[in-house]
């Protein structure tokens, strides 16, 4: 019988710009069970980063996990935190928003890691990536060599021993046998020459060898859950099928819960065991592989199959969806006309998300739907009114319901450059920022 | 040169930040207290007035001490500020509020002359090196690598040794027409310094325009400009040169701050030719500080808030427009 | 004692003025200033801190008064100068006038801080050495050695000097400029004497260095086998400090106990200080706006003379300079030889100007005035007062510039009728004690200095010259004087005086010529 | 290897740059108006004297053959001599060396132990009130001319409070460290550090300010780059992060802008040493150009000239072991 890892309750998170707030994620569930691997797809903007970092805590200012319960399982951590924090803990599962930050933080590396999008802007450039392998290892290292209730603190590290490192290597914070555990690691991921590579730098490396490393780095905690966010859209089509074989073996070998944060389908559809669509911040469709491509019910569902630009390698394991076959044939994408939804909170109003660019809009979805249970197994869940009813001209919303004015207040939130709106933390702390970046 | 897109970031920035609006009220008030100087001016700058026992007037609100010489006796005594001299006056007599005025002239003509001779200078030599590449660019670089080897006080400091000060009368307008009676007829330009803050900054201004115009050079436009037969010269004056623009005018707005510290330096140093400059001020008063302590101290104020006023319309500019820019900036004293 | 009977009651001669064109008080010399905690505190040490100290160990190669102060001790000069400017022997114990010149007696027990003995050959040499192109160096001094051709040794305790001017004329010369160089110990030497330590030094006198950084610091300690009286003084400190606060500070904190060229806004703070106080004495260094006669309008007396009546020295001595000045009257300092007791300052007199500036024809002139910033004491500021007050001329505007001190002084030798600066102010010490020297380099035609084109006074100047009767001679002088004081070739202002910052407790007294003798500090 | 023939190259490129300076200078030189020789002796001198002395010191040749034995002599070391002492400009030089590097590496750790601390607070505590002091403090040290710094400092510390002197040194460093080694007396450090203290901080504080700024601009770019991300989600301690990452990264471009900014230093201990009465190689330069000795004056700029691009030399050796990427481009 599986267990769940992770259970998210009403997570919320949001980003306090000068623009107003950005409801990056609104009251989301979330199960993940333990050796599965779980996907979340969506478009960009969609709020799929975010619901990651917010598990793995590394949400920053302006953005806040404004509420939401993030229940993680795991044995020692509860016994490790029920005196301190009773409230926080229930069985097994310990509530990750209710314990200090200091441990949450002691999950880094070891219960959660991470593998990012872009390896090449992932890697501190001016480290060697066996020096950057190796710190990671060290979490490990020092983590197992501590029992848990003493693992928050030795999560330190002082500025005085940094400062003493620089002429007493016994003062460094990465050991010797560490670094050795880099190289074994690089070796596992497929990298040659393990040992001179270990001492190159990120810029000698290609794109995919440095995902390779990342995905040694995120090993070298030895997690209970590797999230995985966009781990090949930077890459190479080739690239990007070395790079989702060796996750698939490792996976196998290791039997570790993956969180895979993905746009693409094709991905979604070769990796993962259950998948969640995301959009505006919500989970709009989730439930099995089978019941998202074959069962689904959104129609923001429908429209992200409609635009896989390609589902490489051996995607039709499982019957896609008619629509989904069409643009390989054809070679072009279907997009989904419209803009990202705005996030502000003043501006999202009570309705349906999705409704402005909805096809099937009607009038019922003019106030905000719960999840439907959806055909197709249990697990399958939709937030549209479509699961309850067909759709019926008769009370469609006409073409220009939405009119100018709210599409021009989207427009107006999306970047003056053109590019995604994809609330990232990144990019909400570069919207403040503004007054930073002193070039001289 | 200046895109809607560019003007709307520059007004966002602005209504965003307090800064800028501070940085453009000061600015401008000092920019009004230079061109409005003779008639705001309740002195001739130069008008030295004088008491048997040589003392200054304080400014009001405060008072000074000094001396009277009483049966061969130095005795002490305490002076009250007068009605007529807003800050006091200075060693010799002068108007220290009238001369705060007319410096900030002198600061504020060079800093723009100053700029504007650096801009004139390095930006066409920044373009044509950067655009033509290549030996040329390498020669030129050197050359610049040889001016960036020169600290510029220094440099100018040598040079200011060659010209001499050279000070260019220019005649006032107001005085010309009547309106500020017993006000100096004209304001005397250092000419020297002028020239020699252009001299030693201009390198700054090859150096970004240089990596503008490597930019430029390759973009497919530039190419299809040339492939339908345009010449360099049209290719560098049409296409190259507006790019450019936008970080020479962020690095120029910057350098005005760095020129106008420089200029003060020099006459600090005793080299600018004319004394109505705060730099100058601020010299004759080091000698005073027991006694007078505000003639080097307002001047000192006038130059900060002058050079942090348009450091903050820099950093606005920098922020809204963001050039990458790297450059002496700030100050060069 | 001829020499000293030569001299007339009212005839006082200048020995040595602090530089030729004055001296720097603002930027040019630097800081330093023993506190050394080490040290004890007592009679037997004094630290005199100066605007400037020796840059260069060659006693025969400057004319700098504060040099002078720093090696007069090391190079001991050849005869003492009391206060009142009589000569009294020393190293020369006796002298004649002879038909050709002049010879020395010298003491038979002089010797050199290396131990050698000193001789008449090195007596004869250290003049050679001056005035003879072909022997040493170029010096400074030869200007003021102008008339001796030759020196000779007759014997190991004679010199002979020729010359053939009037007894009286070499006698200033030669009892000014002699310190006596070891002439084999100087001839081993690159020439002039270099070095940045104290090997650098080898005079006769009563004092050794000890301790030398150039620019920095000198330190003195007694010579054993000098031959005169033990001195009193243990170790003597010369320091530099180019700042008059610093100087000043260094005074009221005990750091110093004789401070140089103190500005009058120190004045005060020395007043108040305890222990401490202002001695002053007048110099005879004048400061004046030169005029050029060939350039327009200066080419008008009337101008020129508007010019004087436009200037209120008073005014401006008693503001720019703290009172520490005498207004001038004629081109040459009170004291010099010739100089004319019955002129009077200009005096201020706005009407009579204008009235003046209108029969020039020159109404609406417009002039500019340069002046050099920290050359002279508040230069600046003086000009910039004398400026603004012909500026308040209704028929003359003049501005004011300063420029750097290389340029006013290539105007100052540019000749009489130079366009480029024909209007600045500068300063001049008449380090001969005679008339000459402050008339003829401007007032005779083609001289290198020449400021006014009169042929009249060119030609009285040159016959002054060799006028052998000392009282016909002063009458030529005077009357000279008189003649420039109407043709007001420059703007006459000011003689400075000296300011010294003084332990209260020292026994001893500025000196005209602004020397500060160690054996008159007790 | 590459770091060997990286260095040979920027050597190479110095020197050019040093004959640049040289040349630039002899030209400066040539269109001098004025006599040097009415800057070397008494005016009244005559004309056949005059043109010994302008024999004696070469300025009768042609500028070309003057240019031609300057180059020569300062291959050897010779800067000739100083018109106005007499004394070799290369002793005139380096005995001022001492004061100056005194004072700048003082005003440089002044810079630095003041600044990164605070360009680290500011960078990390943004929008807090620490960040907002460190900015304005920022803002204003770049914008004040240190001369008028400096009188301030006089005025209040030296002048009002009495708690530093107005200036000069008494006693050099290495002296004071000499006695210090030898005897154990720390007086003279003392005494130094009293004297140093208002011209370092005077000429340390638009330093400061810079690099204040740099830093915190430095460490927000920084901080908002992925790999920061990257990193916290390892799971390694925050000091870690700031120190051995971000601030790491930070400092790689502020130390090519602090290369190029060295000669504002250099500008700065002019002022400074001028305010101070520091006899540093400033003062000596103001005293050059006063008198417009020109041997001195060259000497001075020569020597600042070479050993600005010595020093910038060890700045890209810095940057190119702190940002490997350099080598290989």
């Amino acid at each position: 019988m599986t267990t769940d890892i992770l259970r998210v309750d009403g997570l919320s998170t949001r980003f306090f710009t000068e623009q107003g707030q950005v409801n990056a994620v609104s009251d989301l569930d979330l199960r993940i069970e333990r050796g599965e691997v779980f996907g979340i797809v969506g478009e960009s903007g969609s709020g799929k980063s975010v619901t990651a970092r917010s598990v793995i805590d590394l949400i920053e200012s302006p953005g806040r996990i404004t509420d939401g319960e993030i229940w993680f399982n795991d044995d020692g951590l509860a016994e490790a935190v029920a005196d301190d924090h009773p409230e926080a803990v229930d069985g097994s599962f310990v509530n990750l928003l209710e314990v200090p930050e200091r441990v949450r933080r002691s999950l880094r590396g070891t219960s959660f890691s991470m593998i990012f999008q872009d390896p090449e802007s992932s890697f501190n450039p001016s480290l060697t990536v066996g020096e950057q392998i190796a710190e990671a290892v060290e979490v490990q290292r020092r983590a197992s060599a501590n029992p848990r209730s003493t693992r928050a603190k030795t999560r330190e590290y002082s500025l005085g021993s940094l400062v003493l490192s620089t002429v007493l290597p016994s003062r460094k914070y990465v050991s010797e046998a560490s670094r050795e555990r880099a190289i074994e690691l690089l070796e596992l991921v497929g990298i040659p020459d393990p040992v001179e590579r270990a001492d190159e730098y990120p810029h000698e490396y290609s794109g995919g060898m440095l995902q390779r490393a990342m995905i040694a780095q995120a090993l070298a905690g030895e997690p209970d859950v590797l999230v995985a966010d966009e781990p090949t859209t930077a890459l190479d089509v080739t690239i990007q099928a070395q790079v989702l074989d060796l996750l698939d073996d490792l996976q196998e070998e290791t039997g570790m819960t993956i969180l895979l944060i993905t746009h693409n389908l094709g991905v979604v559809a070769r990796m993962c065991d259950r998948v969640g669509v995301m959009y505006a911040g919500e989970i709009v469709e989730r439930g099995t592989l089978e019941d998202v491509f074959d069962d689904h019910v959104h129609p923001y569902t429908e429209g992200l199959l409609g635009s896989i630009p390609d589902l490489e390698g051996p995607t039709a394991r499982r019957a896609a969806d008619d629509r989904a076959e069409k643009p390989r044939g054809g070679g072009r994408l279907e997009p989904i006309p419209g803009n990202v939804p705005s996030l502000l909170d003043r501006e999202m109003g009570d309705r349906c998300y999705f409704a402005d660019r909805c096809p099937k809009a009607m009038e019922d979805c003019l106030s905000h739907p719960p999840e439907y249970d959806g055909a197709g197994s249990e697990e399958h869940e939709v937030r549209c009114v479509l699961a309850t009813r067909e759709y019926t001209e008769a009370r469609a919303l006409p073409t220009d319901y939405f009119g100018k004015a709210d599409r021009a207040a989207a427009d107006k939130h999306a970047d003056p450059d053109g590019t995604e709106t994809d609330v990232q933390p990144e990019r909400a702390e570069s919207t403040v920022e503004g007054t930073g970046g002193e070039r001289r | 040169m200046i895109s809607d897109r560019v003007a709307s970031n520059l007004k966002a920035e602005f209504r965003r930040n307090l800064l800028p609006k501070i940085g453009l009220v000061v600015l401008t008030a000092i920019l009004l207290m230079a061109l409005f100087a003779p008639v705001l001016a309740t002195h001739n700058p130069n008008t030295t007035g004088y008491f048997d026992d040589g003392t200054s007037y304080p400014p009001m609100g405060t008072t000074a001490e000094s001396y009277e010489v009483v049966d061969g006796e130095r005795q002490s005594i305490e002076v009250e500020p007068s009605s007529e001299h807003l800050l006091g006056t200075n060693n010799v007599g002068q108007d220290v509020f009238s001369r705060l005025l007319y410096g900030a002239r002198t600061s504020l003509l060079v800093g723009t002359l100053g700029t504007g001779i650096a801009v004139i200078m390095g930006v066409p030599f920044g373009l044509i090196s950067g655009y033509f590449g290549g030996r040329i660019d390498d020669a030129m670089m050197r050359v610049a690598d040889v001016m960036l080897a020169f600290p510029s006080l220094v440099l100018a400091l040598a040079l200011v040794g060659v010209f001499g000060s050279m000070t260019v009368s220019i005649p006032d307008p107001f005085v010309a027409a009547g309106l500020a009676e017993g006000m100096p007829s004209s304001t005397p330009l250092p000419g020297t310094v002028t020239l020699v803050v252009g001299l030693v900054t201009w390198v700054w201004f090859a150096r970004v325009a240089r990596g503008e115009a490597m930019a430029i050079r390759n973009e497919e436009y530039v190419t299809a400009a040339r492939s339908l037969g345009a010449s360099d010269a049209t290719i560098l004056f049409k296409h190259v040169l507006p790019n450019s623009l936008t970080p020479v005018i962020v690095l120029a707005t910057i350098q005005v701050a760095s020129v106008i510290l420089l200029e003060s330096s020099l006459s600090f140093l005793g080299f600018s030719g004319t004394t109505l400059s705060w730099g100058y001020e601020i010299q004759q008063g080091q000698e005073y500080l027991r006694q007078n302590w505000w003639i080097s101290t307002i001047p000192g104020v006038g130059i900060v808030l002058a050079v942090i006023s348009i450091n903050l319309l820099g950093d606005w500019l920098r922020d809204s427009l963001d050039p990458n820019i790297e450059g002496e900036g700030g100050g060069a004293a | 004692m001829e020499g000293a009977d030569n001299l007339n009651a009212g005839r006082r001669s200048v020995l040595k003025a602090a530089g030729i064109i004055g001296t720097t008080t603002g930027l040019g010399a630097i800081a330093g200033c023993l506190d050394d905690p080490n040290e004890g505190e007592g009679t037997e040490e004094i630290v005199i801190t100066q605007g400037e100290i020796i840059e260069n160990p060659d006693p025969n190669d400057h004319i700098t008064g504060p040099y002078f102060n720093v090696l007069d001790p090391v190079y001991e000069p050849l005869f003492n100068v009391t206060p009142e400017f009589e000569f009294e022997p020393r190293v020369v114990e006796d002298w004649e006038d002879t038909d050709d010149g002049a010879e020395l007696t010298l003491r038979d027990d002089v010797v050199f801080h290396n131990g050698d003995e000193m001789t008449a050959e090195d007596v004869a040499y250290t003049f050679n050495r001056m005035i003879d192109p072909e022997v040493g160096i170029e010096s400074d001094q030869a200007a003021g050695l102008g008339s001796i051709d030759n020196a000779e040794a007759v014997d190991d305790t004679t010199v002979l000097l020729e010359h053939e001017v009037a007894p009286s004329l070499a006698e200033y010369e030669y009892a000014n400029y002699g310190r006596v160089v070891n002439q084999a110990w100087i001839e081993e030497r690159e020439q002039p004497v270099a070095g940045d330590s104290a090997d650098a030094f080898n005079g006769t006198g009563p004092y050794e260095v000890v301790e030398y950084e150039p620019d920095v610091q000198v330190v003195l300690e007694p010579f054993d086998d000098y031959w005169g009286e033990e001195t009193t003084l243990e170790r003597v400190v010369f320091n530099a400090d180019g700042e008059s606060s610093g100087r000043a500070n260094a005074l009221e904190t005990g750091e110093s106990d004789i401070v140089d060229n103190i500005i009058p806004e120190d004045v005060p703070g020395i007043d108040d200080a305890d222990g401490v106080e202002i001695r002053e004495e007048t110099s005879l260094r004048n400061v004046f706006l030169v005029m050029k006669s060939g350039v327009e309008p200066f080419d008008s007396t009337e101008f020129r003379r508007a010019m004087n009546y436009a200037v209120d020295n008073e005014g401006i001595i008693s503001n720019a300079l703290g009172g520490y000045g005498a207004p001038m009257s004629q081109p040459i300092p009170e004291g010099v030889f010739g100089y004319n007791p019955d002129l009077d300052p200009y005096q201020q007199d706005v009407e009579q100007a204008e009235q003046l500036v209108e029969e020039s024809g020159y109404a609406g002139a417009e002039i500019t005035l340069y002046s050099p910033e920290g050359r002279y004491l508040n230069d600046a500021d003086v000009a910039q007062m004398a400026a603004d007050q012909i500026d308040q001329l209704e028929n003359v505007s003049c501005e004011f510039n300063t420029a750097p001190f290389p340029d006013i002084s290539d105007a100052n030798s540019a000749g009489y009728d130079d366009e480029e600066m024909p209007f600045f102010l500068i300063g001049w010490g008449v380090i001969t004690g005679d008339s000459d020297y402050g008339l003829a380099p401007f007032f005779t035609e083609d001289a290198a200095l020449e400021t006014l084109r009169n042929q009249e006074i060119s030609e009285m100047i040159l016959e002054s010259q060799t006028i052998e009767d000392e009282s016909e001679r002063e009458q030529q002088l005077q009357e000279i004087n008189a003649q420039l004081r109407e043709e007001a070739p420059w703007v006459f202002l000011h003689s400075q005086d000296s300011v010294y910052g003084v332990r209260e407790d020292l026994e001893w007294e500025p000196r005209t010529d602004e020397s500060i003798y160690l054996w008159e500090i007790n | 290897m590459a770091f060997g023939k990286f260095l040979l190259k920027r050597s190479l490129q110095g020197i050019l740059v040093v004959w640049g300076v040289v040349t630039v200078l002899f030209g400066l030189r040539a269109i001098t108006p004025g006599d040097p020789v009415n800057l070397i002796v008494d005016p009244a001198v005559d004309l056949e004297t005059r043109e010994r002395i302008r024999q004696e010191l070469g300025l009768d040749e042609p500028i070309y053959v003057q240019y031609g034995d300057y180059l020569g002599d300062l291959l050897v070391g010779d800067l000739g001599y100083s018109y106005q002492s007499s004394r070799p400009v290369a002793t005139m030089v380096i005995e001022r060396v001492p004061a100056t590097l005194e004072l700048a590496i003082a005003a440089t750790i002044v810079a630095l132990v003041i600044a990164i601390p605070l360009g680290v607070i500011s960078g990390t505590r943004r929008n807090e009130p620490a960040d907002y002091g460190a900015t304005s403090f920022s803002l204003v040290g770049i914008s004040t001319p240190n001369f008028w710094l400096g009188i301030m400092l006089i005025l209040l510390l030296a002048v009002e409070f009495n708690i530093f002197p107005t200036g000069r040194r008494p006693v050099a460093f290495h002296d004071a460290l000499w006695t210090f080694l030898t005897t154990f007396y720390v007086g003279d450090l003392l005494t130094w550090l009293h004297h140093i203290a208002l011209p370092a901080v005077t000429l340390g504080t638009y330093f400061t300010a810079l690099i204040t700024r740099l830093t915190r601009s430095g460490m927000l770019d920084e901080y908002g780059k992925p790999y920061v991300t990257a990193t916290e989600a390892k799971g390694i301690p925050e000091t870690l992060i700031r120190y051995k990452h971000v601030l790491r990264n930070t400092m790689i471009p502020i130390i090519t802008v602090l290369g190029l900014q060295l000669g504002t230093l250099i500008g700065g201990a002019v002022v400074t040493e001028t305010v101070f009465s520091w006899p540093g190689l400033g003062l000596r330069l103001i005293t050059a150009i006063n008198n417009l000795d020109w041997p001195l004056i060259q000497g001075i700029i020569v020597f600042v000239g070479i050993s600005y691009v010595i020093i910038n030399i060890g700045v890209d050796a810095i940057y190119a072991t702190l940002n490997p990427r350099v080598l290989d481009e």
